[in-house]
């Protein structure tokens, strides 16, 4: 089920330094072929290692033109179906398509703030520095859970 | 300078903390470690950090694709009774300090992530109401709760990357090499790594540094070997980065024979867990028999863990390969039936949920799994579905527990000497007991782990691994602070480690020429094909796929002198261009890794995870002899390993399991 | 008009008698059907007749690389001899009246080779001494005799290339299709090819035609799957062309089920013969036991076939996979023993001489062993080495008789009619009894095969191959004599042909933009994914490897399923030049072979061949219900097979084997 | 264990139609690179699927220019070692040497004639028209060993 990219959708990201596929892909897989040396499309991106695709659809679901997808692999499913996302700020449409030509559609929360918004420190305490070498987080100074001591056998 | 092909820029750079991940591990860490950089501040002391990921932190790590569920939940629950559910999944062998440890912290890392804004499934009456207030959360077992995970690592990378700030954080750099110190052998001092887009090698030197890499995939061969060997269950990405360079360093490891056989909805390993633990399907054989009643004898064979209510996940499949064993595959997942009784009692609109559930479950953390359905036309109200186990990976954090020997709580009764019979054994350096100073740190001074990286505790899952990167940033900071005047020198010379780096650059600049197709050479070889002769020998000799799991001594001196051969040959990759140096590293990565994981299963006599791994000479538990952990060192001058027992005690009653 | 891709030149052609293949069967056809055609034409019948090879007859086909021993030469013995070992090696359902036949003719053809250039190995004293005259072979075992065979293609096609003359050749040209006649869906009227070289289209009509385009591999996972994966043991470019076109033409097929799994020097698949038979070594598992002994009580579950003297083949293989199922490979050949034995009694010159034997059985035949052996540092006389059997492959002249039902001899004693109890399940249009008029001649008029072509003999080897094209030849003579008036016509419109061997070259123009990478794209698949989706499908429900050679029904049912779907995407295969489109052909014609293989396993409910395949519902050879040949047509219009039963009758007297 | 072209001694057959190595593969693999656009090698041939390789010696045979040899192949086979031919009129001469360097020679006799000096039916008899619906080869007018009669148990 690796990625291919949509001759006539791809735009290179405009030709800006790193494309959004190139930069998201966690394998290093997606390319942009600025002079079309390497597929016959410049300015377009490819998947320049199909067979180390995970199918994770990041650079799917980053992509701003949409325009890649995910053939299923060719080695091991049939032909003719697809699975392809569309994700929004909140929430993630998902569009099935069966082989016999059936479809489902879903659509799942993704996240419940907006993306940017989170604001790490922001209601949380300092940390002390007395309680560096006993257990716990600066979050809590303390353990979530000190757990019955009766279960500790060599304690 | 600026670099060119061949001819990198050398970038050296000096911190105090290196992080090398940016996954889980990596963001519990960036995480937790500012307000203790403040504190130090507030000390006087200022510690320079610095994050470095081979990929994007939005998406890089085991987590890129999402997830569906956090495996790791106590809620109202022991962190004794953790321990022991962890011990006995993974047959007796795991460190209780460590596990009972994550146990008390891991709920305040969920609670973040809800609070960041992970949506939580919670039972009816609750939703809206965060977990930390006492919202009920929806759970498939006891321990893992129901998420809408598809941006989980966004959201997760998101908290990280604004706690560490953008200039902290280097992405798009692979770490190739840690390097001890000048003058202290066990002691870490620098790492090396390059860039994957700029022609840049990076040199860092540090005081201290977490190492977080992941685990390891791809190290044997997978189902499917066109297009469809990059849809491995583990990422494929996991190049046992974390192993390799920590055992490069010195840093005595744990447990490397043991793996992960996880047995999924077949060719897209998608996961059951909703099925089993939420719908309460049913597995059987193709004929239709349930084989964890039918084989339920073979459990009796395992004395405790067969007998524990949730016997333990290599039980669960050794029941299941005896069907394949014996010609009596394919597994189905009962699919009808669960959804036949499901409707019954279900109005349309639960259905439809229902089935949302269910998609949800692969649309969120494994999307070619609805690929492979969509293309096979599977309606699974109408036909039972298949199962399959997957090919090994070696992972610290999920029904595994490989990893590096690290340094745990002092509060927990943990052993502080080695009382083992075979103690003397264990080469000098190395320490006694299960402490020995900083928390999650390794047998090597200044290097550090967590997640996946950590041995003989497993289960962790995605929130266990966020709590304990989270524990060794602190500790790593108690180690800055106390040994603030250390100056960490390389023991090697920058341009050694450079040409280090580049030789797969030299081998392909300097001999390309001499064959018409540059991919068949006499001089090189290709990273792609050092890596199907890597799946190749562990495939056929250390218990892949094709013998069904199965090995023996004589099969392991095989492996044996193939993999030395395979090391050797690892000098002669090849890299056309930085995409294939990347590749060239982590399949270096990966033949210390399998290399590790042989020497241990060979020295381990015993099967000890039926359903993983048979040892066909000794196949069964020998509770006399092994119950112990086996922990190893690699030397990487002589380039070989030494493996050694470590006593196991327990920490918690596992009695309580079995009543 | 001068083709360009994708509007290729059509070239129409009219002969009397096609020969499809330059193997050893055609070059046989050819050198036999000169003096048959002169003789004709002293009859005023002038024949027009050519031969069209996908490759360079001096080096294609099976024996390509050459050959270090002949394999079947009878010499002193007698035919029935021969049919009763052929028998038993295929557990005891053959064709007598085609072994027999077989023996009696063979032998004229070795001494052709021998005339013709090719160097026998001769007995101490007999050397220079042509067979022929009385000179004595050596011999490895009762049947095969030892060459220097480097050149033996080459020698045996420049006599048929000769013989028939370059104008009568055309090399280069695959044969994709044949076709019916218009007005006798029974008869055969023409086939339809196309040129690797020219963007041509041929489309012959002929009375007669020769089917002989070798055997069936790849169509399993072999056990590398990188560069190392065209080193099947059968060679790679076996495509199953004549089974497939002659299903596809409605010829009955026989004993489909039955697959060649040889026991082979491991991963480079070198001959074992000379180790076995001409040094005497035995193999053992990896504890040093000789399995044929340590297991012989399973040759007793198997009367009367485990009793002969030699066990059959898979019954050999049978007892090595059990060491291999039970966990105590590898299987070595006990290469230190023997060549320690034979040297304590040896010359240091005898010892030179042997040991040039050992790699000559490799360099003449198997070049890849003596590289792996080079590569690997192997030294046989200090440690021994490693056996492997094979993925399975489908041939009809070797270990294994799947292949084409044909007329046989009329004086051997063979039924005339048929009686069967199942005999009313035979489609009516079939012929009863084992003659119906021409020698070698299929179900389907006009259609004649030999050599890999033929099933329900077996063992025939390189020689026979050759002596059945040989028979078949003369027999096509009589046909166009007998039929000379004959007109065929084809069913299907010439330009309706040309448009479908060219779709996948169509689907490629049409869609080829889509996607940026031509390989990855959603309108059609290539011929390698398109291979290893087969590949994949025969390997874990067919009894490949990955199973150990198991299957059930069930596992069978989801194979039906999934190749049904693969015969669809077939159509859906992209040629991007004409390589690509020899691909796409042979890779139909690939399915359709394997598709028949599975059926008739299916079909057949018992393991007939253990070691070679193994039914796990059905694990016995059933001699009350299935000692019977498994026939099966193929519906070109439905896609559909149609399985049956034949009754198996003795021609000459098997006890005689078991004395 | 696929082929490989040594870029320095093959000479493109000098440009002739159809390349040695390209007619005799069995397997179609051998391919001339005219202008250098599939492997940067103008005039100089390749293999182009070296996965499928049979590693058969063919074209390495027929090279006139021994520009081809086979490296064993990567994903099976140690690095370092070779078998190459020189194949002769009447014996071929293989050379072999190991991983770590030590050598061995083997001289085999291939053919007993000289090459195209078959001459197929010179000395042979007519074949014999009555005797076309019977058993036996025109060469002998017969079968080669009629076999004895009593084994024939249905006659
Ligand atoms: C592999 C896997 C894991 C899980 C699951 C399914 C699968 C298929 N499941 S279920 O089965 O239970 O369903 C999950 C689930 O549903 N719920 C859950 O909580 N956890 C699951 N896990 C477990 C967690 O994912 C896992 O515990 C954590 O992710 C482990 O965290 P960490 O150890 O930090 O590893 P990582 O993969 O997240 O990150 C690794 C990072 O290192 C980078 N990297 C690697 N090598 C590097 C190098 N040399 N130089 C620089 N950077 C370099 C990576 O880019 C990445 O940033
Ligand atoms: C596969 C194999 C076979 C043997 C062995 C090892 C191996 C690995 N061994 S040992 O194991 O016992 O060692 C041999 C041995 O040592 N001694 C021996 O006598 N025979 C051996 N065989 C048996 C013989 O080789 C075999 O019996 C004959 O070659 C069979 O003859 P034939 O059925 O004619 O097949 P072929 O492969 O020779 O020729 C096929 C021809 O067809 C062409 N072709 C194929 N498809 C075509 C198409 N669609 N259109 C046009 N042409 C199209 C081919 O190019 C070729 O010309
Ligand atoms: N049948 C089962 N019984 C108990 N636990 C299970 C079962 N199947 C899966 N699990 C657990 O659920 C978790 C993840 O499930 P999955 O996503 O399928 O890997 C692991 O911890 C498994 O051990
Ligand atoms: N059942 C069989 N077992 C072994 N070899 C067989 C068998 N059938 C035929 N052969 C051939 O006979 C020879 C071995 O037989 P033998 O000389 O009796 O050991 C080999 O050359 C095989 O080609
Ligand atoms: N151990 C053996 N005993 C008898 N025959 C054998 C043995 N090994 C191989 N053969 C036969 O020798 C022939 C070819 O051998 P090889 O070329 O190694 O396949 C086949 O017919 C085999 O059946
Ligand atoms: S992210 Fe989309 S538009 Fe940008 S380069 Fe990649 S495929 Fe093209
Ligand atoms: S799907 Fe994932 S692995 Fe595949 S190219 Fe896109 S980002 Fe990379
Ligand atoms: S036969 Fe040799 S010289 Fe001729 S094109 Fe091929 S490799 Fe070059
Ligand atoms: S070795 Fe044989 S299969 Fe390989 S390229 Fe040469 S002729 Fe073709
Ligand atoms: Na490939």
């Amino acid at each position: 089920m690796p990625t291919f990219v949509r001759t006539d959708q791809c735009d290179g990201c405009k030709g800006r330094d790193k494309t959004a596929c190139m930069d998201i892909c966690p394998h290093d897989l997606m390319k942009l072929d600025r002079d079309g040396s390497e597929t016959g499309h410049a300015m377009r991106a490819f998947n320049q290692e199909p067979e180390q695709c995970w199918e994770c659809y990041a650079c799917v679901k980053q992509c701003p033109q949409q325009a890649i997808e995910c053939r299923h692999s060719a080695d091991v499913v049939p032909m003719g179906a697809s699975v392809q996302p569309l994700r929004g700020t909140g929430s993630i449409v998902w569009t099935i398509t069966f082989r016999k030509g059936n479809m489902k559609q879903f659509e799942f929360p993704i996240r419940t703030t907006p993306e940017g918004s989170i604001d790490p420190y922001g209601s949380k305490p300092e940390a002390d520095i007395a309680k560096i070498g006993e257990p716990g987080f600066f979050t809590l100074g303390g353990v979530q859970k000190p757990g019955n001591p009766d279960e500790l056998i060599r304690k | 300078m600026a670099g060119e092909f061949g001819h990198p820029e050398v970038v050296e750079e000096e911190v105090d903390i290196l992080i090398i991940g940016g996954g889980m591990g990596a963001c519990g860490a960036a995480y937790e470690i500012g307000p203790w950089l403040d504190a130090a501040r507030r000390q006087g002391i200022d510690l320079k950090v610095k994050l470095v990921d081979k990929a994007a932190m939005d998406r890089s790590g085991a987590v890129a694709q999402g997830l569906s569920a956090i495996g790791t939940y106590l809620g109202e629950q022991d962190p004794a009774d953790y321990a022991r559910m962890v011990s006995n999944d993974l047959m007796g062998i795991t460190r209780d300090d460590l596990t009972y440890d994550l146990g008390r912290h891991v709920d305040d890392s969920v609670h973040l992530f809800e609070e960041w804004g992970l949506p939580i499934w919670k039972q009816p009456g609750d939703e809206g109401k965060p977990l930390v207030e006492g919202g009920k959360p929806v759970r498939s077992g006891k321990w893992r709760i129901m998420i809408n995970g598809e941006s989980y690592k966004s959201i997760v990378a998101e908290a990280a990357m604004k706690a560490l700030g953008a200039e902290r954080i280097q992405e798009h750099v692979f770490i190739a090499k840690l390097v001890n110190d000048k003058n202290d052998k066990n002691r870490i001092a620098g790492a090396v790594g390059f860039s994957i887009r700029e022609h840049k090698v990076y040199v860092y030197r540090f005081k201290a540094c977490l190492l977080v890499a992941g685990g390891c995939a791809n190290i044997f061969r997978p189902r499917s070997v066109g297009e469809g060997a990059g849809r491995t269950w583990d990422p494929v990405w996991n190049a046992g980065s974390t192993y390799a360079m920590a055992a490069e360093a010195g840093a005595e490891m744990t447990m490397m024979e043991s793996r992960v056989v996880p047995v999924r909805f077949k060719d897209g390993y998608g996961p059951v867990d909703a099925w089993f633990l939420l719908f309460k399907a049913k597995a059987t054989n193709a004929f239709g028999e349930n084989y964890m009643e039918t084989n339920n004898e073979l459990l009796d064979q395992y004395p405790p863990y067969g007998q524990a209510v949730v016997p333990s996940s290599c039980l669960r499949n050794h029941l299941m390969m005896r069907e394949i064993r014996e010609g009596r595959g394919p597994i189905y997942m009962d699919t009808v039936s669960v959804l036949g009784k499901l409707a019954e009692t279900m109005t349309p609109n639960e259905i439809k949920d229902l089935e949302a559930d269910a998609w949800e479950a692969f649309l969120d953390m494994c999307i070619g799994q609805a690929g492979v359905w969509a293309g096979e036309n599977i309606e699974p109200e109408k036909k039972n579905v298949e199962l399959m186990p997957a090919e090994p990976s070696l992972l610290g954090s999920h029904s595994g527990c490989c990893g590096i020997w690290v340094s745990g709580p002092e509060d927990l009764g943990a052993p502080t000497s080695e009382e083992h019979p075979e103690a003397d054994r264990i080469p000098g350096h190395l320490p006694s007991g299960w402490s020995w100073g900083y928390r999650s740190m390794t047998t090597v001074q200044g290097l550090f782990t967590a997640a996946d990286g950590v041995g003989a505790s497993g289960l962790k899952f995605s929130s266990g691994s966020h709590a304990e990167g989270r524990l060794a940033a602190k500790a790593m900071v108690k180690y800055c602070m106390d040994n603030k005047d250390l100056v960490p020198e390389l023991a090697d010379a920058v341009q050694d480690l450079v040409e280090e780096i580049y030789r797969p650059v030299r081998n392909f600049l300097e001999h390309k020429d001499a064959s018409t197709a540059s991919d068949v050479n006499p001089n090189y070889i290709t990273p792609r094909m050092l890596q199907l002769r890597l799946q190749k020998v562990m495939d056929e000799y250390v218990a892949g796929v094709s013998t069904l799991y199965q090995t023996n001594a004589k099969m392991m001196d095989v492996a044996e002198n193939k993999l030395e051969t395979l090391k050797e040959d690892a000098l002669k990759m090849r890299a056309k261009d930085l995409h294939e140096l990347l590749r060239a590293w982590e399949n270096s990565h990966r033949i210390l890794t399998a290399e590790a994981h042989m020497k241990h299963i060979q020295f381990r006599e015993e099967s000890r995870y039926p359903g993983f791994c048979y040892r066909m000479d000794y196949n069964l538990i020998d509770e006399e002899q092994w119950k112990c952990f086996v922990n190893s060192v690699y030397d990487r001058e002589s380039k070989s390993w030494t493996c050694f027992k470590r006593a196991h005690v327990d920490l918690v009653d596992k009695s309580k399991l079995f009543k």
